[in-house]
């Protein structure tokens, strides 16, 4: 039996029309539009001004704390303007529009393809370039990854642990990297050892991807203390919390970070962007773009600078299909609608999945019948069915015991009610309504 | 022995002990609560809305009779009436807190505001909005999922389906800001009603700059600051690309309302030649309609008929003329000067 | 691509819905229904048709006229509630009553609360128990099987194996007497005995329970404890006084045991949202159905168990929480 | 096993509230909330059982030596209520802390039927002090028993989309006559 | 007109049953049929007038605090008067209300116990509040005693209105009391707002 | 189990010393806003006064405060005040008729055990005064 | 906050009350109610003592007259009390004719009922045949078990137990291989009711003679 995590969990259709698909390069779009807030955390303040000059890998946004991260130009050209652009998140905001001329690269990145084995910086080194070269976590929470590295004090962490498990359907962006970049992937994790100062590392792969299990064994035999995990397909094996339980039977408690159970957990693709900048000196700014769907016509995985429009991927992979009736930023299950093509790619874009009218729209609500699969396949053992009544009627003390912060908004739920229950809607505002209550009562 | 002599004792002897158990109780009980709680709550109008600010009328009765100072306490529901029967009660002076009512500040309906994506997810405004900024172009307006609505305890609103935006029944609205708290958006907000019910404020919350805010939405506010000039009291600011009319210092000289240039600027209830309170209006509806110096642009298709509850029903009153105090709809209540043909 | 929906994520969904599983629900029932048209006949048909059309024709009405919501007819739970009150009844019923019962089923059980999803009690039983309370004289004769497959209110009418047994041991007639006179397992098995018209086939049933469990509609915990407490409470009695006492084999094929674990205990609405929940609720209507049949007054006690045990459903829920991630203290 | 019958019969088979219909008014005005029907229970047991201590002493004592058992409506209920009061008074005297976590429920006592019926009722059933003790035990366990399946679907239906003309009382006196009628299987248990 | 409005409220407006909610002990414990409904309400009726007119009398010369105590003894008295008159005159009565007669006590403490609180009324004001009170009650009574009557057994005030055996005996009994009680509170609070 | 957890009551601060607030409770049970609260016994609970024995600084009398009850509280407070005294009621009935066999004397003994019960009590009234702390929390609004 | 409702409320409101609360005048006043209440309910007690006493006389007087042939003695003063073997209290009231037995009213009982207790008043033949019989009490269901007071004197099936006697019959339900036909669906109430009969029977049996020797007298 392969190890999976213990609660809960659904098996969507996989989709995975883009599995195989080399990376392909996509040609630099004409204008970028680089949103200032593409993490987790207190949003970048720019540092460059309109009609200033820039080149590809040049700090363009600083870091304005502790959890923030710098942005990148991902082009070369000029700043055409700092202004609100719609962005995924459907509502306007900073962003530094920049018009592209050629692609000049700043000389201190090395271009080059050979890999890079050694590792000549310290583990404080390698957080602060980390920190730096603006990566923040790929895995989709884009969490500045150099505060993940920073292991507070008092905690101690015994296991690396990353996750290719990609559990998303359609998606394969993480899948082909591994397949195309695995020794780079081994050495980013060795990195990040260092880093984390552990000794050992996890790579938790999901058994639809038996090639990369199989590609990523084969390569790890020379790299001391890296083991490859295979699991049982399972959604959402990539949430941190259940993949930690899945990968070494620790159960992160309650409102706490992976640390407290000794584990960091960092995504493959954000490993391949730590080797970039430690071994290469290349910031974050281009990252795999999966862009996939029922009708799309050539479903592929892209090399995407950051800013680029999610139009030019979609042409690139053959044009909106006539029928697409919802364009979503990310996989089916946690991705974001999009409310237009315009719209930027950011460093949290993992894919681009277009939907059919049909499966554009959901299903009619209707009263819960109190079936309890909601129940039976939530990963965090709680009740969804009750938390979206308490959210409805606004019983947030309620709400609160029952743990609804616990929610890591899997879907799960949502998806298995067959009353077509919005049940993750409804939860979401309950957590965001109980945050606040909690947060307003610590004051 | 005697039935009737062993009765007595009997029962005598109960009540002795009654009496004395009673009168320990008593002793020990002596719980004093002011009797002017009761007179004040009789007084409030017991709907319990939580519109004063005390969870409950009862709550606030004690405020009222507990507090030294109560003129800024006030019961948006009962008004100056009760909240003057209540001081009277308690011997204090209350405030003069003026009337108030909720008034919609979009008018983003489905002609002036071209929808861009079509939403399908829990029926909620608050999580609509932590999704997107709206299904048109503007992300700063109604979402029109009726949130505010929900929230009303006293069938004040209902939602309008031809602009799928709420209204306000202003003959219902006490003011409660039940509406206010709920609406994600800052849509609705509490102003003044204003002498005969009349007031004006700008029906819009887009902070976009003129062009993208045009582009959005035909009737929004572009921050153009003609309205600004005009306005010869001071009452008019404009932040981030949207005038705010103070209604503290807004005189109803409705100059504003006409150099608009996007009809923003709503006026309601302005009869020209209204002698009487709104109530009259109804009987008059039509009249007055010719009678307003600007003619309302669309025919009533809200006005709120003055039955209390006109709910649901409303949009179909197309042919009922009566406008009274429904407040605004923004439609029929913006006697703009000039502005879009009937579109509907 | 001129309008992009926006929803919230998820953006697809497993493709279940209420409608399939209240139909297989319905499919898994078709078995237990042949049986018992082919042992009650005539009797069986009517019963089955006026229960489901009155079921589904009271929830229209309530619906449409008082309390004005859309219809649900379509969603198939009227249509169960209707197959399970007439699979509750013995197949002689007169129509009226029949209709009362579908009335109270829906309109008291199911209606008065919201309609599905909020009432609090199994509907097809508080049709049922209402009737057997207001009719015990029609509720409790018994068709015989396979003699009157032609008749409806003149069936002729015997008794059911729990109701042999229950008087018998009353009159003081020892158990392997009684054992004489009720029909062979086999014949159990099969459906050959007096009973509620879809009580009495348990082949028929666990052929229900295996097509729904594959299907995924239920899963195992309430069937199972239900049968096995049942089980294991009557192996105790009998093992202590085999004269006194039936045994298990017995309890499980008769008075409707299968039929209410496979079918009506299971009923999402009124079971307990969790798994320790449903073993818990299952325990408890195995007890209660043992004591009901063992010591109370009537033969059979399926229906009160389940009954009794919905009401414990809020307190379950209040109190078993499912296991919760983070809980493991490493 | 006389008590054992005693017990199954009041808390199951004839239950106070559900099929003697007694006490009903707390039973339908304190279940709105688990919590407090749990708090109501304690204090219906021990009032129920020191009532009927005290009001059995006075029947074989006062009542029945005199021959004017007439007075047992009157006596009784006086008694109750100054009982009431008394244990009000002692729990507020000795143990503030108690008395305010537990001191709400004791007024709804005094009007309650169940306590004057169970005395009134252990006199007629011609029980012995054990047996009335036991008797009154068992009766209100099995009020609290009612009370709290009841409070526990209340809860639960306040989560629920009850019809707007059968929210509060009507939708609550139907499950009541449901769990009367789910408990008639108890029948003749004992 | 004043009397009047205080006679009629205890029949819809604050009606102890319907609207109230209070002495639900016997409004369900003794209706299984009309007759004992009425019985049981008339004699409330009795009681609460009596109790009423007393208390009124006297009500200047209670201390205040001993005023409930007073109150229940004067209630208790009338109570056992009813109790022992029943006895012995309406035998068959006595003995189908059982139990409930001496509750009648409690009922009439929390029934009258507004009056007795406030005891701001005359003494003609007060025989008629407990009139209408004690009517209103005994017209609840009835009304449910008929219901369940009539759907249990097909009789009313035992007239045979349809044969026995199409009754639903689940309407004599206690599940039916509480069902029944519960629907046409439904619908009265339905034509109260109508 | 979140209902044993605590109890929770609104109030209206009443009094403030230095270590001590006082709290008084508004409509405690399901009364307050009952219809029927003017005919029925039960509301005339008049206001039940709390002390909190827990001073903060930002307190003002007047003002309305959510007081929460320790956990676990309500279930002790029951066995404490009731279930304790029912079973030593029970047990001395019991042992007592089963010795002497006098119905009366076994009443009134059993009544009199709740003397000594209640005055231990009453002795430990400082350290359930711990137990039984209420803390204020604000009422959010 | 006090209970009960004593409380000092609308009172200071309302300053209706001219008495003041002290102890003297709380228990002074109290003392004068109860007495008044006592004395009152004295003298119903007395007034009514005697036709509720004649109520309880005449409800027997009537079963008894009921369920035994004409007398002419008063068999409520020649009441024998007894007890059954099964511990529960018998009354026979010997109907005499010209001093002569032509019968016996047997108060009976059972604990079986489906409800709790059934008490019968069963009038015998001095042989032990059933002449007629009444139910007294009974907590059984109404339209079930409450039949039994036509059921067993209707003549119709084996239903009717008059004319027989229990000590040549078999008179337990048909089910138990008797030969009396129960009760549609009432079984448990048949069989307490022919349990109370037989009671009665027995008794009266084992006491015979007492009986008769009291006839003798
Ligand atoms: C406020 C906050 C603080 C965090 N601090 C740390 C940290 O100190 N160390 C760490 O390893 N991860 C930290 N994380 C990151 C989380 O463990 C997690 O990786 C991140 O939220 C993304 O989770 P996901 O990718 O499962 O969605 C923090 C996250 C948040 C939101
Ligand atoms: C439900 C859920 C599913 C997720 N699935 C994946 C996944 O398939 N792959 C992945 O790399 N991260 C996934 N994540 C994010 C991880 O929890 C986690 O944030 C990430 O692995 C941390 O690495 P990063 O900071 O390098 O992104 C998922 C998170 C959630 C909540
Ligand atoms: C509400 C109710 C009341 C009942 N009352 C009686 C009764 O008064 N007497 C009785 O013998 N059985 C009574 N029963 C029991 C049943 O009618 C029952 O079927 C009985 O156990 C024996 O049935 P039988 O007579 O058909 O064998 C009652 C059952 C119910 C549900
Ligand atoms: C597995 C399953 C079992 C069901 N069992 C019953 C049942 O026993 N009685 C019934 O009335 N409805 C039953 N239904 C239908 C439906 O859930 C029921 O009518 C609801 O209780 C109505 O709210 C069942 C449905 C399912 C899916
Ligand atoms: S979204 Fe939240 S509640 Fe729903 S299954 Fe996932 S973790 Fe559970
Ligand atoms: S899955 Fe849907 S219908 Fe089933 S219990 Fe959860 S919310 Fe209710
Ligand atoms: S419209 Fe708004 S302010 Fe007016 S009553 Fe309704 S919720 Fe209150
Ligand atoms: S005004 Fe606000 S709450 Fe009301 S519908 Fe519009 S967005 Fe929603
Ligand atoms: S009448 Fe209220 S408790 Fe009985």
């Amino acid at each position: 039996m392969l190890k999976t995590f213990s609660l809960g969990g659904i098996h969507p259709e996989e989709n995975k029309f883009s599995a195989g698909k080399k990376i392909e390069v996509l040609p630099i779009p004409t204008q970028v539009s680089v949103p200032i807030a593409q993490h987790i955390g207190a949003p970048s303040t720019p540092v460059v001004e309109r009609g200033d000059s820039v080149k590809v890998g040049q700090i363009i946004a600083k870091s304005s704390g502790f959890v923030s991260a710098n942005i990148h130009s991902p082009v070369s050209g000029k700043v055409f303007k700092i202004d609100k652009v719609l962005d995924a998140s459907g509502y306007k905001q900073m962003s530094i529009i920049i018009k592209v001329d050629g692609d000049e690269w700043e000389e201190s990145i090395d271009r080059s393809t050979s890999l890079n084995r050694e590792i000549t910086l310290s583990a404080e080194e390698i957080v602060k370039k980390t920190g730096e070269a603006g990566i923040v976590g790929l895995g989709g929470a884009t969490f500045p990854s150099h505060v993940k590295l920073s292991v507070p004090p008092g905690k101690t962490c015994d296991i690396l642990i990353l996750n290719g498990v990609e559990c998303e359907p359609y998606l394969t962006s993480d899948h082909q990297l591994m397949m195309e970049k695995g020794e780079e992937i081994l050495v980013g994790t060795q990195i990040l050892m260092k880093a984390l100062k552990v000794d050992k590392a996890i790579i938790g792969i999901e058994n639809n991807k038996k090639d990369a299990i199989e590609h990523m064994t084969k390569l790890a035999e020379q790299y001391k203390g890296i083991t490859i995990q295979a699991l049982k397909v399972q959604y959402p094996q990539g949430g941190e919390k259940q993949l930690i339980d899945a990968c070494i039977g620790r159960e992160v408690p309650s409102g706490k970070l992976p640390i407290e159970v000794g584990a960091v957990v960092q995504n493959v693709g954000t490993t391949f962007a730590v080797y970039e900048a430690i071994q290469k000196n290349k910031p974050l700014f281009e990252r795999v773009v999966t862009v996939t769907g029922k009708s799309v016509k050539n479903p592929g995985n892209f090399m995407t600078r950051v800013g680029t429009p999610v139009k030019d991927l979609i042409e690139a992979a053959g044009g909106i299909p006539e029928n697409t009736g919802k364009v979503i930023g990310g996989g089916p299950m946690m991705g974001k609608a999009l409310a237009s093509a315009d719209v930027p790619v950011t460093k949290g874009s993992s894919g681009i999945l277009l939907m059919p009218d049909e499966l554009s729209t959901r299903g009619k609500t209707e009263s819960c019948i109190r079936c309890s699969k909601c129940v039976s396949v939530c990963p965090m053992g709680l009740l969804p069915y009750l938390l979206m009544t308490l959210s409805q009627k606004a019983i947030w003390e309620r709400s609160e015991e029952e743990r609804v912060m616990d929610c890591i908004e899997c879907g799960s739920c949502s998806y298995t009610c067959p009353s077509n229950r919005p049940l993750l809607d409804y939860i979401r505002l309950s957590k965001g309504t109980v945050g606040q209550i909690m947060r307003s009562r610590n004051k | 022995m005697n039935v009737v002599l062993i009765t007595i004792i009997t029962l005598s002897a109960l009540g002795a002990l009654a009496a004395i158990i009673l009168y320990f109780v008593a002793q020990k009980f002596k719980v004093f609560e002011d009797p002017r709680i009761d007179q004040v709550e009789e007084v409030l109008p017991a709907a319990n809305c939580g519109g004063c600010g005390f969870p409950g009328c009862r709550a606030f009765a004690e405020a009222l009779v507990k507090s030294d100072d109560i003129t800024n306490l006030n019961c948006p529901v009962g008004g100056a009436d009760t909240m003057q029967a209540a001081a009277k009660i308690v011997g204090k002076e209350v405030g003069t807190a003026a009337p108030m009512v909720a008034v919609v500040r979009c008018n983003g309906s489905c002609e002036n505001r071209p929808r861009t994506n079509s939403y399908d997810g829990a029926e909620n405004c608050t999580i609509a909005a932590t999704l997107y900024g709206g299904e048109t172009g503007c992300t700063y307006g109604c979402l029109g999922l009726g949130e505010c609505v929900d929230a009303c305890n006293f069938d004040a609103m209902y939602m309008n389906e031809k602009t799928g935006l709420p209204v306000v029944i202003e003959d219902n609205c006490v003011a409660c800001g039940a509406c206010v708290e709920a609406c994600p958006k800052d849509i609705m907000q509490l102003r003044n009603i204003g002498p005969k019910s009349r007031r004006i404020f700008v029906s819009c919350v887009n902070e976009d700059k003129g062009g993208p805010a045009k582009k959005a939405c035909s009737v929004a506010c572009i921050g153009c600051g003609k309205c600004e000039k005009v306005c010869a009291f001071d009452a008019i600011v404009i932040k981030n690309n949207l005038a705010y009319i103070d209604y503290e210092k807004c005189k109803l000289c409705r100059k504003c309302v006409t150099v608009c240039p996007t009809n923003a600027i709503h006026e309601i209830n302005f009869p020209v030649r209204k002698p009487k309170p709104p109530v009259e209006k109804k009987l008059v509806g039509k009249v007055e309609e010719g009678t307003v110096k600007t003619p309302t642009p669309k025919p009533a298709t809200e006005l709120k008929a003055e039955s209390p509850k006109p709910a649901a029903k409303v949009e179909k009153a197309e042919t009922s003329v009566k406008k009274d105090r429904v407040v605004e709809k923004k439609d029929d209540s913006t006697p703009e000067k000039k502005d879009k043909p009937e579109s509907k | 691509m001129s309008t992009l929906t926006i929803s919230p994520s998820p953006h697809v969904h497993s493709g279940d819905s209420v409608k399939k599983n209240m139909y297989g629900v319905i499919i898994a029932l078709i078995p237990a229904l042949a049986v018992s048209l082919w042992v009650f006949g005539l009797g069986a048909l009517i019963v089955t048709v006026t229960a489901i059309a009155a079921s589904v024709l009271f929830e229209y009405l309530i619906e449409k006229y008082l309390l004005k919501v859309p219809s649900t007819i379509t969603d198939g739970s009227a249509v169960i509630t209707g197959l399970l009150l007439a699979f509750n009844m013995p197949s002689n019923l007169p129509v009226w009553i029949i209709i009362i019962g579908a009335l109270v089923a829906i309109g008291v059980g199911k209606m008065s609360f919201g309609g599905l999803g909020n009432n609090p009690f199994n509907p097809a039983l508080v049709g049922r128990v209402f009737l057997l309370i207001s009719f015990p004289v029609q509720m409790t004769s018994w068709p015989l099987p396979m003699q009157n497959t032609t008749a409806y209110l003149d069936a002729t009418t015997g008794a059911t194996p729990l109701g042999i047994v229950k008087e018998g041991l009353a009159n003081g007639t020892s158990l392997s007497e009684l054992m004489n006179q009720v029909p062979s397992f086999v014949d159990m098995l099969v459906g050959k005995m007096g009973g509620s018209s879809g009580e009495v086939a348990a082949i028929a049933l666990l052929i229900g329970l295996a097509y729904m469990l594959i299907r995924k509609i239920i899963t195992w915990h309430i069937p199972v404890s239900v049968l096995g407490t049942m089980a294991i409470f009557a192996g105790i009695l009998s093992y202590s006084n085999p004269e006194a006492f039936a045994g298990p084999a017995f309890h499980l094929l008769t008075g409707g045991a299968l039929l209410g674990a496979i079918f009506m205990a299971t009923d999402y609405v009124t079971s307990p949202m969790t798994n320790k929940g449903m073993i818990i609720f299952g325990v408890g209507i195995g007890v209660i159905t043992i004591l009901i049949r063992v010591f109370g007054a009537y033969p059979e006690g399926m229906s009160f168990a389940i009954l009794i045990m919905n009401a414990f459903v809020p307190l379950i829920d209040r109190y078993v929480k499912p296991k919760r991630f983070g809980e493991k203290v490493k | 096993m006389e008590y054992a019958l005693i017990i199954i019969s009041a808390i199951f088979v004839n239950n106070v509230v559900l099929s003697q219909f007694l006490g009903i008014c707390p039973f339908l005005g304190v279940s709105k909330k688990l919590s407090t029907g749990i708090g109501m229970t304690g204090a219906v047991t021990f009032v129920m059982i020191i009532a009927t201590l005290v009001t059995w002493m006075v029947q074989k004592l006062v009542l029945e030596p005199f021959n004017v058992q007439f007075l047992q409506t009157i006596t009784f209920i006086l008694i109750i209520a100054a009982l009431v009061q008394l244990v009000e008074i002692v729990l507020k005297k000795v143990s503030p802390p108690l008395y305010q976590a537990l001191g709400v429920f004791l007024p709804l006592i005094t009007t309650n039927c169940a306590i004057l019926g169970v005395a009134i009722m252990t006199i007629q059933k011609d029980f012995n002090l054990m047996e009335s003790v036991v008797f009154a035990t068992a009766t209100a366990i099995g009020f609290g028993l009612a009370l709290v399946l009841f409070a526990g679907i209340r809860e639960q239906l306040d989560l629920a989309d009850v019809p707007k003309g059968m929210k509060g009382t009507p939708i609550a006196l139907i499950v009541a006559g449901l769990l009367a009628l789910a408990f008639m299987g108890f029948a003749n248990l004992a | 007109m004043n009397q009047w409005k205080n006679f009629s409220k205890g029949f819809f407006k604050e009606n102890a049953v319907f609207t109230l909610l209070l002495g639900m002990c016997p409004t369900l414990g003794v209706t299984s049929s009309a007759i004992n409904g009425l019985g049981m309400g008339l004699a409330t009726t009795f009681v609460l007038v009596m109790a009423n007119l007393v208390i009124s009398l006297i009500k200047d010369v209670i201390p205040e605090k001993v005023r409930i105590p007073a109150f229940i003894v004067v209630i208790a008295t009338f109570v056992t008067i009813v109790e022992m008159l029943m006895q012995a005159y309406v035998p068959a009565l006595y003995d189908s209300l059982g139990l409930f007669i001496p509750l009648i006590v409690v009922n009439c403490i929390v029934l009258g116990r507004a009056e007795a609180f406030a005891s701001k009324n005359s003494v003609g004001a007060s025989i008629v509040d407990g009139l209408g009170m004690g009517l209103g009650f005994a017209m609840a009574l009835t009304l449910l005693g008929s219901v369940r009557e009539l759907l249990g057994s097909g009789k009313l005030f035992d007239i045979s209105i349809y044969p026995e055996d199409y009754g639903m005996l689940v309407f004599v009994l206690a599940p039916g009391a509480f069902i029944a009680l519960g629907y046409m509170i439904a619908i009265i609070d339905k034509m109260k707002k109508a | 189990m979140s209902d044993f957890e605590y109890v929770e009551h609104q109030g209206i601060i009443e009094e403030i010393s230095p270590n001590r607030v006082r709290v008084r409770i508004i409509s405690v049970s399901a009364c307050a806003a009952c219809h029927a609260k003017d005919a029925c016994n039960a509301s005339d609970m008049e206001d039940k006064l709390i002390d909190v024995y827990e001073s903060q600084p930002d307190l003002s009398i007047g003002q309305r405060v959510l007081l929460l009850g320790k956990k676990n509280l309500a279930p002790l407070a029951v066995t404490l005040a009731y279930i304790f005294p029912i079973v030593l009621i029970l047990a001395t009935l019991f042992i007592t008729i089963k010795i002497t066999g006098n119905e009366p004397l076994a009443a009134a003994l059993s009544l009199g055990v709740l003397v000594p019960y209640f005055t231990v009590i009453h002795y430990l009234k400082d350290k359930l005064q711990k137990t039984f702390t209420f803390t204020i929390k604000h009422q959010i609004n | 906050m006090n209970g009960c409702g004593f409380t000092t409320k609308n009172i200071t409101i309302n300053n209706m009350a001219t008495i003041d609360s002290s102890l003297k005048n709380m228990l002074l006043t109290l003392l004068i109610i109860t007495a008044i209440s006592g004395t009152s309910l004295g003298f119903v007690y007395k007034m009514t003592k005697e036709p509720i006493a004649a109520a309880k006389a005449k409800k027997q007087q009537k079963a008894i007259k009921l369920v035994v042939a004409e007398f002419t003695n008063n068999p409520a003063e020649d009441v024998v009390e007894l007890t059954s073997k099964e511990g529960f209290p018998i009354k026979i009231f010997p109907a005499r004719k010209d001093n002569q037995l032509v019968g016996v009213a047997v108060e009976t009982m059972t604990n079986k009922g489906f409800g709790g207790d059934v008490r019968l008043m069963v009038g015998f033949k001095p042989d032990g045949t059933i002449i007629n019989y009444q139910v007294l009490e009974h907590k059984e269901t109404p339209g079930l078990g409450t039949k039994m007071g036509l059921w067993f004197k209707t003549d119709k099936g084996n239903q009717s137990v008059l004319g027989k006697n229990p000590g040549t019959s078999k008179l337990t339900v048909s089910k138990d291989g008797g030969d009396v036909d129960a009760i549609t669906a009432a079984t448990i109430s048949s069989r307490a009711f022919l349990d109370a009969v037989r009671i009665g029977y027995e008794t009266f049996m084992d006491n015979k003679n007492k009986i008769e020797k009291g006839a003798a007298q």
